[in-house]
C-alpha cells in the first residue's frame, strides 16, 4: 500500500479566521481503495478542512494533490469535476423534483434547444440506482422518499462522475441498520473500484467495522494517524480528546425528594408508543437511545409542542394538561432543545436578550424591562457557565458554537424549573464546559431539580444519570439504575436486541 | 368561421335586436371609475334612476375601475351580449377608438359620455353628449381674470394650476382651454405653474404646500375640479395665506360650501345628474331615430360668489 | 420529470374545479339575474373571455417563472407601460414613418427590446448586489414609472394605426390574435419548463437555492435570464394590447402585479419557490376573468367585485394550508 | 486620535448610510434652494408626511415580526370614509371610537388569519387591499364623504390645529413615534415582537405566544392606520374613496429605507422615521428645485437600492453578493 500514490493528498494546510486558527498544518491523505476515517469532536476542524477539500474556503497556505497533480478547489462542482465529491450530512435535494433530476442536479443531459434528455438521464440514473441496490426507481419525487432513501440519492450523487475519493459526513445519522448494511456494501463497492473514501464519523463501532485507518483531529492540528486493525477505541479516543475517556458512572449521591414528573402510557401517533417513567427531584434522568427513537419528541410533547395521542402527564402526582410551553413554563418546565441554532437562539439578538427572553415578562420596572435586572441575571450565568463573550450586547450569532450553547443552557437555567430537560447538552462544545455542564447538571439535581437528560453520548449519559431510560424506535426498552448499567446491556437496549430477548 | 360570415351574423342578429328595440331597448354602458369620486357615483345613481323610471328602457352598467384593458372588454362583452345602444365613459379618450369602431362595426350606436375621445373614433360615434371641458377651462379663466380685475391686480397676479389625472381627456382639455384662454384676456398674468392633483384632494393640498413654500407671491389656484381646488385651499389656510382667488370646475357641495364661506371664488356648475340623463336621452333618441348634433353639449354655467344663489347646492 | 401523488393530483386540478363552479354558478344565476337574452355559456363568449385574459394572463405565466425561481417581480406594470409608450412612440419617428407599414415589426421590435432592458437591469441588481428581489423590484416599480413620465411628461402616447388595430382584432380559426398569442405563450413556457434544463434549473433551484448553487447551476445569469423573460412577456403584453388600443395614458398597467401575482397564487404556485405550473396559472387568470366577467354579467357592482376576488385569494390560501397540513402529530411552531 | 481604516469606514457607512445619506440629501437641497430648510418648509414636510409616517410606524412592527402588510393604504381610506361618515351621524366622538373600533376589527381579522392561521402575509393582505377596497365602496356607496357643518366641530383639531404653535398632525406623529419606539425598544412586548421575526422557531421554543404577537403586531398596524384615517380626515374634513391608495408601497418603502429587513427581526421605529422623512424631503426639494415630479421616482428607486444593497452587503462583509 505504501508504494501506491495516495488518490487525495492534503498537506500542511492552514487555515485561520479572524481571532482563531481553525486548522494548524493538517496533512493527511487517502490510498486508492482504502476507507480511512477521519475524527475528532466537534469543533476539531473537521467540517473547515473539508470546506478547504471543497474550495469553499481557500487555505492560507497548504496545498491539496489529487493522484500527483497540485490543485486549486475553487467550488464544489470543480471538485467533482477533478473527482473529489462530497456527500453531506444534511440533505441537500430538491424536494419537488425527481430522483434522476437530482441525482444529475446541475449537469442534466442535454439535447438539442436546451432541452432535457429523458431518455438518457433515466437509463444513467437506473444504473445508478442499481448500484446502489436501492427500491425505488428514478421517476420518484424526492420529496415522497423516506429520509433514509433521500440519502441514497445524495449518494447517487456523487457516482455521476467516477469519483477518486469520495467524501462521507455522517452519512449513517438517520439510517436503520438495514439502510447501513446497504450503504456499507456501496462502500465496499467504490472501494474495490479504487476509490479512496474518507469517512467522517463519530460512531466508534462503523469506524471499527468498514475502515482501514482512522486520522484525528483535535483543536485544528493533526493528531496522528492509525491503523484501524492495531487499535482500539480507547486509544482513539484519548488521541481525540487529549486524555483518557472518562465511562466513569454518576457517583455522587444525595437526597432524592418526592417523585416530581410522571408520564403514563405516552403515545404519539407514529413517533413513540406507550411511553413510561418517572423522576424525582434530585435526580438526573438519562434518555439514551439513536437519533430517530423517539427521545426529543417526548420533551417536546412534555414542553408543550406536539399534543400526545394518549397518556398523561403528571407533576407531583397531579394530572397535568400541558398544552403550549407558555403552559410548560407555567408549570416549571424548562426544555433546552436539542437544535441551537434553529430552536434555540435568535441569531440576530444579543446575547443577554436571549438568554432573558422566556422571563422577559417578569424583568420589568413599570412597563419598561429592566436592564438592571437582565444584566444581574446575564452576568451569573456569564460566570457560572464561563461564557466568553466581549460582553452582552454582542451578537449571539458571532459567537462560537460552545459559547452559544452556553447561552442557550443559561436561558433555561435562569429560569429556575422544577423539571429542566436537556436535549442534547453539550452538542459541539469543548471537552472542558462539557464536564462543568455535567457538574452543573448534577449541582442542580443536588439542589432539588429534577434533570431529564436526552444524550446520545454513552459517557455522557453514565456520567450524569442517576438512572438510565434506552429508547428504541419510539419505546422505551429498558430502565437501568446507574449500578446495574454497563456499556454492553444499554447499546443492546437501544440496538433493539433487547427487546427480542425480553420478548 | 371567417370574418365576414361572422360580421353577417352579428349584423343579422343586430337587426333583430334593433327590431325588438321598439318594446324594450337595452342599453349598456361601461364608466370609467366609479368610487373614485363623487361624481361619477352621483351619475352611476342618476343613470339607475333614469332608466329605471322609463320603462322602454333596460340598463347595463358596468364599471372600468379606471383600466383601459378592462374597459374594452367591457366594450367587448356588450356588444357580444348584443345590447342595442351603448354609452361610454372613455377612461383614455384614445386608447378605446378601435373598440368603438368594433361597436360601430357591429351597427351598435355608440354615445361618448362626460369626456370626449379623439377626433380619430368620431366617425364610429353616433353622438358625444356631456360638458365642453375645453369651454369650461376658458370660462374657468374668465372667471379667473374678471376677479383679478376686480382686485386690480390684473398686471402682475401670478397663477398655479393643479391639472387632473395626466392622461384623461378632461383634464387636458380643461387645462389647454385655460392656457389658452387666460392670456387672451389677462395678457399679463403668469401661469408659474402647473402640477397635477390626480383628481385627489390630498394629492393637490401636498402640491398647494409646495406651490406655498416655492412662490411667495400667488394670486390665483386653477384645479381642475372642486375637489383638488378645496385641498389647494386647505393648504393655504394652513399656511395662513389670505387673498388667493380659488376657482375650481365641476362645482362639488364642498367647493358650493367653501364658496358661501367666503373662501373660494368661483367655478363651473356641472351637474352629474344633468350629465347621466343627457346621455341616456341621447342614447334613446338615437335609437328613436330621431336627428341630433354630433357634439350633444349639456350647459355648464360659470358660478361664483355673486351668482352662486341662483344655483342649488350639489348633492355630490 | 417526477411522477406525482394524488395530492397533488388534486393540487393541480383545484383550479380548473373552480372555473368549473364558477362557470355553472354564472349559468344559472345569470340566467335568472341577467338582462341579456345571450347565454354566459356561449362559444362567443367564452372565446372573448380567452383574448380578455391574455394582457395579464401572459403577464402572470412570466411570473409564474419567476415565482417558481422563488423571486417575485412588481416591476410588470411599469414595464408594461413603458413599453407601450416605446411601441407608440417609435411609430411616429420619422424614419419610421417612411418604411411604411414595415416599421410596425420594428416598433414591436423595439418595445420588446424595452421589455427585455428593464428585466435584465432588474435581473442584474438582484443578480450582482444580493438584494431580494421584493425589494428590487418594489424600487424598479417606482423608478420605470418615473422612465414612462419622463418620456412624455403626463401625457398619453398615442399612434392609431389602423393596420395594427387590424392585425390585433382580427380571428384566425376563431381565436382572436391575443389568444393565440396567450395560448403560444403558454404552451413554450409549458415546454420550457418541463422539458428543457433551463426550466427543471428553475424548479430546484427555487426548491433548494444552496443545493443548486453547490450543483454548479449559475443561479445569478439563471435569474437575470428570468426577469429578462419577465420584461420580454410584460413588453410583449403591451405590444398586443396596445396595438389595438394605439393609446398609452402614463398610469396605465398599475396594479397589474398584483393581479398577475393573484392569478399564479390561484394557480397554485408556491410563493417559496420550488413548486408551479404553467398551466395551473393559465387556469388561475381564467378564473379571475372569469370571476370579473361572471360579476358583471349578473350586474354586480365594483366593491362585490373587490371583495369577492380578495376573499378568494384568502380562501385558497386556506385550502392550501389545509391541504398541505400533516397529521395531529405535527410540531406546534 | 482614531485610526480608520478601510472597514471601518464602510461599516460606518454601512450602519449609518441612511443618516449620511439623508444628510447630504438635507445640504444638497439647501445650497440649491435656501428655502428648503426655512421652518416653513420643514414643518411643512413633516406635517404632510404625519400620515404616512403614522402608517409606517405600525408597519414597522408588522415587518419586524417577520411579515408584511400591504393593506393599511386600503384601510386607511376605509377608515377615513367611516369616521367622516358616522361624523354627522354620531357626532365626532362616537364617530371616532367607532372608528377605531371597526378598523381594528379588520386588523383583528388580518392578524388571525397571519398570526394564528398561518397564512402568507403578502397573499392574505393583498386579498385584503382589494376586499377593504370592495367594503369601502359598499360603506360610502362610492361617494366622497364630506362633513357637513365644516366648522361647527372640534374634530378639526386633529388634522389643522397648532398647538403651541406646532401643528398637531406633527405632535401627535411625534408622540406616536416616541411611544411606540419605547414600546419596541424598552418593553417585553417588543422584545417579543423582535425574537418572533428573527427566529419564530427559537421563539416558540422560548414560550413566546407567536401566533398572539403576530395577531398583535397586525391590531397595532390596524390602530396606525385608524391615526393615519383620523389624521387625513380631520384635515381634509372630506374624501374620496381612494385616499389611501398606493400608500402601502409608499410605506413599506419608508419602512425598507430604514433599514428594516423584510426577513424580520431587525428595523427600529427611529429609523422607520427617518426613511419616512427621507422620501417626503425627497419630493418637496424636487419641487423646490423644479424638478417634476416623477423624477422622485426615479431618485426614490436609486436610493431604496443603494441603502438596501449597503445594508446586506455590511452584514454579508463583502459588496458584491457572492452567487455566480
Amino acid at each position: 500500500m505504501t508504494e501506491q500514490t495516495p488518490v487525495l493528498r492534503l498537506e500542511g494546510i492552514v487555515k485561520t479566521f479572524p481571532g482563531v486558527r481553525a486548522l494548524d498544518d493538517v496533512s493527511f491523505s487517502v490510498m486508492p481503495g482504502e476507507v480511512h476515517a477521519l475524527m475528532g469532536e466537534n469543533g476539531a476542524g473537521k467540517s473547515t478542512l473539508m470546506k478547504v477539500l471543497g474550495g469553499i474556503h481557500a487555505p492560507d497556505s497548504g496545498q491539496i494533490f489529487i493522484g500527483e497533480e497540485p490543485v486549486v478547489m475553487t467550488s464544489p462542482m470543480q471538485a467533482k469535476a477533478s473527482g473529489v465529491v462530497f456527500i453531506h450530512q444534511e440533505l441537500s435535494l430538491a424536494d419537488e423534483l425527481s430522483v434522476a433530476e437530482n441525482i444529475f442536479l446541475g449537469e442534466l443531459p442535454l439535447k438539442g434547444f436546451g432541452r432535457v434528455d429523458w431518455k438518457k438521464l433515466h437509463a444513467d440514473t437506473d444504473a445508478i440506482l442499481k448500484t446502489l441496490n436501492v427500491g425505488f426507481d428514478s421517476t420518484k419525487r424526492v420529496g415522497d422518499l423516506s429520509i433514509a432513501n433521500q440519502q441514497m440519492v445524495e449518494i447517487g450523487r456523487a457516482l455521476t462522475v467516477n469519483p477518486r475519493a469520495v467524501i462521507f459526513d455522517e452519512p449513517t445519522a438517520s439510517l436503520t441498520d438495514a439502510e447501513k448494511v446497504v450503504l456499507f456494501d456501496v462502500i465496499a463497492d467504490l472501494q474495490s473500484r479504487g476509490v479512496g473514501i474518507v469517512y467522517i464519523s463519530h460512531r466508534m463501532e462503523e469506524i471499527f467495522r468498514i475502515t482501514d485507518r482512522i486520522s484525528v483531529l483535535r483543536d485544528g492540528q493533526y493528531r496522528g494517524t492509525l491503523t484501524t486493525a492495531e487499535t482500539d477505541e480507547e486509544e482513539v479516543t484519548q488521541l481525540m480528546i487529549g486524555r483518557k475517556l472518562d465511562l466513569s458512572r454518576n457517583e455522587s449521591h444525595h437526597e432524592m425528594g418526592d417523585v416530581a414528573l410522571e408520564v403514563r402510557g405516552l403515545s404519539c401517533g407514529a413517533l413513540y408508543q406507550d411511553v413510561n417513567f418517572s423522576v424525582r427531584r434530585g435526580e438526573v434522568l438519562g434518555f439514551y437511545g439513536l437519533v430517530g427513537a423517539g427521545r426529543t419528541e417526548i420533551a417536546e410533547t412534555i414542553f408543550g409542542l406536539r399534543t400526545p395521542s394518549a397518556g398523561q402527564i403528571l407533576l407531583d402526582s397531579q394530572e397535568v394538561h400541558i398544552s403550549s410551553p407558555i403552559d410548560a413554563l407555567r408549570h416549571g418546565i424548562s426544555l433546552v432543545p436539542e437544535n441551537r441554532k434553529s430552536q434555540g437562539l435568535v441569531l440576530g439578538m444579543n446575547c443577554r436578550d436571549n438568554m432573558t427572553l422566556p422571563q422577559v415578562d417578569d424583568l420589568t420596572a413599570g412597563p419598561f424591562v429592566s436592564d438592571g435586572a437582565e444584566i444581574a441575571i446575564f452576568d451569573q450565568y456569564r460566570d457560572k457557565l464561563d461564557i466568553r463573550t466581549p460582553g452582552w450586547r454582542q451578537i449571539v450569532g458571532n459567537l462560537s458554537g460552545g459559547n452559544q450553547q452556553k447561552i442557550v443552557i443559561g436561558k433555561w437555567l435562569s429560569m429556575r424549573p422544577e423539571v429542566l430537560i436537556v436535549d442534547e447538552p453539550t452538542r459541539g462544545i469543548d471537552v472542558g464546559s462539557k464536564s462543568e455542564i455535567h457538574n452543573l447538571i448534577r449541582d442542580l439535581a443536588a439542589q432539588g431539580y429534577a434533570v431529564i437528560v436526552i444524550s446520545s453520548e454513552m459517557p455522557e449519559v453514565l456520567h450524569v444519570s442517576d438512572r438510565i431510560v434506552a429508547m428504541y424506535s419510539g419505546r422505551v426498552m429498558r430502565e437501568f439504575t446507574s449500578e446495574e448499567v454497563t456499556e454492553d446491556n444499554l447499546i443492546q437496549a437501544i440496538s433493539g436486541i433487547a427487546a427480542e430477548k425480553v420478548a | 368561421m371567417n370574418m365576414t360570415t361572422r360580421m353577417a351574423l352579428v349584423c343579422t342578429t343586430a337587426l333583430l335586436g334593433g327590431a325588438a328595440a321598439a318594446e324594450t331597448m337595452t342599453i349598456g354602458i361601461t364608466q370609467n371609475n366609479v368610487g373614485v369620486d363623487s361624481y361619477q357615483t352621483t351619475y352611476e345613481k342618476a343613470f339607475i334612476a333614469a332608466a329605471e323610471a322609463n320603462p322602454d328602457v333596460e340598463a347595463v352598467v358596468l364599471d372600468a375601475g379606471g383600466d383601459v384593458a378592462r374597459q374594452i372588454a367591457q366594450m367587448e362583452d356588450l356588444i357580444q351580449r348584443d345590447v342595442d345602444a351603448i354609452i361610454i365613459w372613455p377612461t383614455n379618450g384614445e386608447a378605446v377608438i378601435p373598440a368603438v369602431r368594433k361597436a360601430h362595426q357591429a351597427n351598435i350606436p355608440v354615445v361618448v359620455t362626460n369626456s370626449n375621445i379623439a377626433e380619430q373614433g368620431f366617425d364610429f360615434v353616433a353622438s358625444f353628449s356631456g360638458p365642453d371641458n375645453i369651454t369650461q377651462g376658458s370660462r374657468a379663466a374668465e372667471i379667473m381674470c374678471d376677479r383679478f380685475t376686480d382686485m386690480g391686480v390684473e398686471g402682475e397676479a401670478r397663477v398655479v394650476q393643479i391639472s387632473g389625472q395626466p392622461g384623461y381627456t378632461t383634464a387636458i382639455e380643461r387645462a389647454k382651454g385655460f392656457e389658452d384662454r387666460l392670456p387672451e384676456v389677462c395678457p399679463d398674468v403668469t401661469l408659474v405653474e402647473t402640477q397635477p392633483g390626480d383628481w385627489s384632494r390630498e394629492k393637490s393640498q401636498q402640491v398647494m404646500e409646495a406651490f406655498l413654500v416655492k412662490y411667495d407671491d400667488i394670486d390665483g389656484v386653477y384645479a381642475g375640479d372642486d375637489n383638488m381646488g378645496v385641498g389647494a385651499l386647505n393648504a393655504a389656510k394652513d399656511a395662513d395665506r389670505d387673498g388667493i382667488v380659488f376657482v375650481g370646475a365641476t362645482n362639488f357641495a364642498v367647493g358650493y360650501e367653501a364658496m358661501a364661506d367666503g373662501d373660494y371664488w368661483g367655478s363651473i356648475y356641472q351637474s352629474p345628474v344633468d350629465d347621466a340623463e343627457a346621455a341616456l336621452q341621447t342614447a334613446i333618441d338615437i335609437l328613436n331615430g330621431e336627428d341630433l348634433p354630433f357634439l350633444n353639449y349639456f350647459d355648464t354655467p360659470k358660478i361664483t360668489q355673486e351668482n352662486m344663489d341662483e344655483f342649488e347646492k350639489p348633492v355630490f | 420529470m417526477a411522477t406525482l401523488n394524488r395530492k397533488d393530483y388534486i393540487k393541480r386540478s383545484a383550479i380548473w374545479g373552480f372555473i368549473v363552479v364558477e362557470l355553472a354558478f354564472f349559468a344559472i344565476v345569470g340566467d335568472v339575474m341577467s338582462v341579456s337574452d345571450r347565454t354566459f355559456l356561449s362559444l362567443d363568449n367564452m372565446l372573448l373571455l380567452l383574448k380578455q385574459s391574455a394582457p395579464i394572463g401572459i403577464i402572470a405565466l412570466g411570473m409564474t417563472i419567476i415565482m417558481i425561481n422563488g423571486n417575485i417581480d412588481l416591476s410588470v406594470g411599469a414595464t408594461f407601460a413603458l413599453a407601450a409608450i416605446v411601441l407608440l412612440d417609435s411609430l411616429t419617428w420619422p424614419f419610421m414613418q417612411a418604411l411604411g407599414d414595415w416599421a410596425i415589426p420594428l416598433a414591436w421590435g423595439f418595445a420588446l427590446m424595452t421589455g427585455v432592458v428593464l428585466g435584465a437591469i432588474n435581473g442584474l441588481i438582484v443578480w450582482k448586489t444580493g438584494v431580494d428581489a421584493f425589494i428590487v423590484t418594489l424600487a424598479s416599480m417606482l423608478g420605470f414609472r418615473g422612465l414612462v413620465f419622463m418620456y412624455n411628461g403626463e401625457q398619453p402616447t398615442s399612434h392609431l394605426n389602423w393596420t395594427l388595430v387590424d392585425f390585433a382584432e382580427a380571428q384566425f380559426l376563431g381565436l382572436h390574435t391575443a389568444t393565440w398569442f396567450l395560448l403560444g405563450v403558454a404552451l413554450i413556457l409549458w415546454l420550457v419548463m418541463t422539458k428543457t434544463v433551463h426550466g427543471r434549473n428553475a424548479y430546484a433551484i427555487g426548491n433548494n437555492r444552496e443545493a443548486a448553487i453547490n450543483a454548479g447551476i449559475r443561479v445569478g445569469p439563471h435569474f437575470m435570464l428570468n426577469f429578462m423573460l419577465i420584461g420580454f412577456l410584460a413588453a410583449l403584453s403591451a405590444v398586443i394590447f396596445y396595438s389595438e388600443s394605439g393609446s398609452v395614458n402614463p398610469n396605465d398597467g398599475m396594479l397589474y402585479e398584483l393581479w398577475a401575482i393573484t392569478a399564479v397564487v390561484l394557480g397554485g404556485t408556491k410563493l417559496a419557490g420550488g413548486y408551479g405550473s404553467i398551466i395551473s396559472t393559465l387556469g388561475g387568470v381564467i378564473a379571475i376573468q372569469l370571476l370579473r366577467k361572471g360579476l358583471g354579467h349578473i350586474g354586480a357592482d365594483t366593491q362585490t367585485v373587490n371583495l369577492v376576488i380578495g376573499l378568494i385569494l384568502i380562501g385558497v390560501l386556506f385550502l392550501d394550508r389545509q391541504l398541505n397540513r400533516q397529521g395531529k402529530e405535527e410540531l406546534k411552531i | 486620535m482614531a485610526q480608520f481604516n478601510k472597514s471601518d469606514i464602510g461599516a460606518l457607512l454601512a450602519k449609518q448610510g441612511i443618516l449620511i445619506a439623508f444628510a447630504v440629501f438635507m445640504i444638497g437641497f439647501t445650497l440649491a434652494n435656501p428655502r428648503f430648510i426655512e421652518l416653513d418648509n420643514v414643518s411643512g414636510v413633516i406635517r404632510s408626511s404625519a400620515i404616512l409616517g403614522v402608517m409606517a410606524l405600525g408597519v414597522t412592527f408588522v415587518v419586524i415580526g417577520g411579515n408584511l402588510d400591504l393593506s393599511v393604504g386600503s384601510m386607511m381610506s376605509f377608515s377615513t370614509i367611516v369616521v367622516l361618515d358616522l361624523h354627522d351621524k354620531l357626532g365626532p366622538g362616537l364617530a371616532i371610537v367607532a372608528m377605531f373600533a371597526l378598523t381594528l376589527a379588520l386588523g383583528a381579522f388580518i392578524g388571525f388569519l397571519v398570526g394564528y392561521l398561518k397564512l402568507n402575509s403578502l397573499i392574505v393582505t393583498l386579498g385584503m387591499l382589494s376586499a377593504i377596497h370592495g367594503l369601502t365602496l359598499t360603506w360610502s356607496g362610492g361617494k366622497n364623504m364630506d362633513i357637513a357643518d365644516k366648522s361647527g366641530t372640534w374634530f378639526a383639531f386633529f388634522g389643522q390645529a397648532r398647538v403651541m404653535g406646532v401643528p398637531v398632525p406633527i405632535l401627535i406623529f411625534a408622540l406616536l413615534a416616541v411611544l411606540l419606539s419605547l414600546l419596541l425598544a424598552k418593553t417585553p412586548f417588543g422584545r417579543k415582537v423582535y425574537a418572533v421575526g428573527g427566529n419564530g422557531q427559537a421563539a416558540t421554543f422560548s414560550g413566546i405566544p407567536r401566533a398572539r404577537v403576530v395577531f398583535m403586531t397586525y391590531l397595532l398596524s390596524a390602530f396606525c392606520v385608524a391615526t393615519a384615517g383620523l389624521l387625513q380626515a380631520s384635515r381634509s374634513m372630506g374624501s374620496q374613496n381612494t385616499v389611501g391608495q398606493g400608500m402601502e408601497l409608499e410605506v413599506l418603502a419608508a419602512v425598507i429605507l430604514g433599514g428594516a429587513s423584510l426577513l424580520g427581526g431587525s428595523g427600529t421605529v427611529v429609523k422607520t422615521v427617518i426613511g419616512v422623512l427621507i422620501l417626503g424631503f425627497i419630493q418637496s426639494g424636487l419641487l423646490l428645485v423644479g424638478l417634476d415630479f416623477y423624477v422622485q421616482y426615479i431618485v426614490t428607486w436609486i436610493i431604496i437600492i443603494l441603502a438596501v444593497w449597503l445594508d446586506v452587503a455590511a452584514k454579508r462583509g463583502r459588496l458584491w453578493s457572492p452567487i455566480a
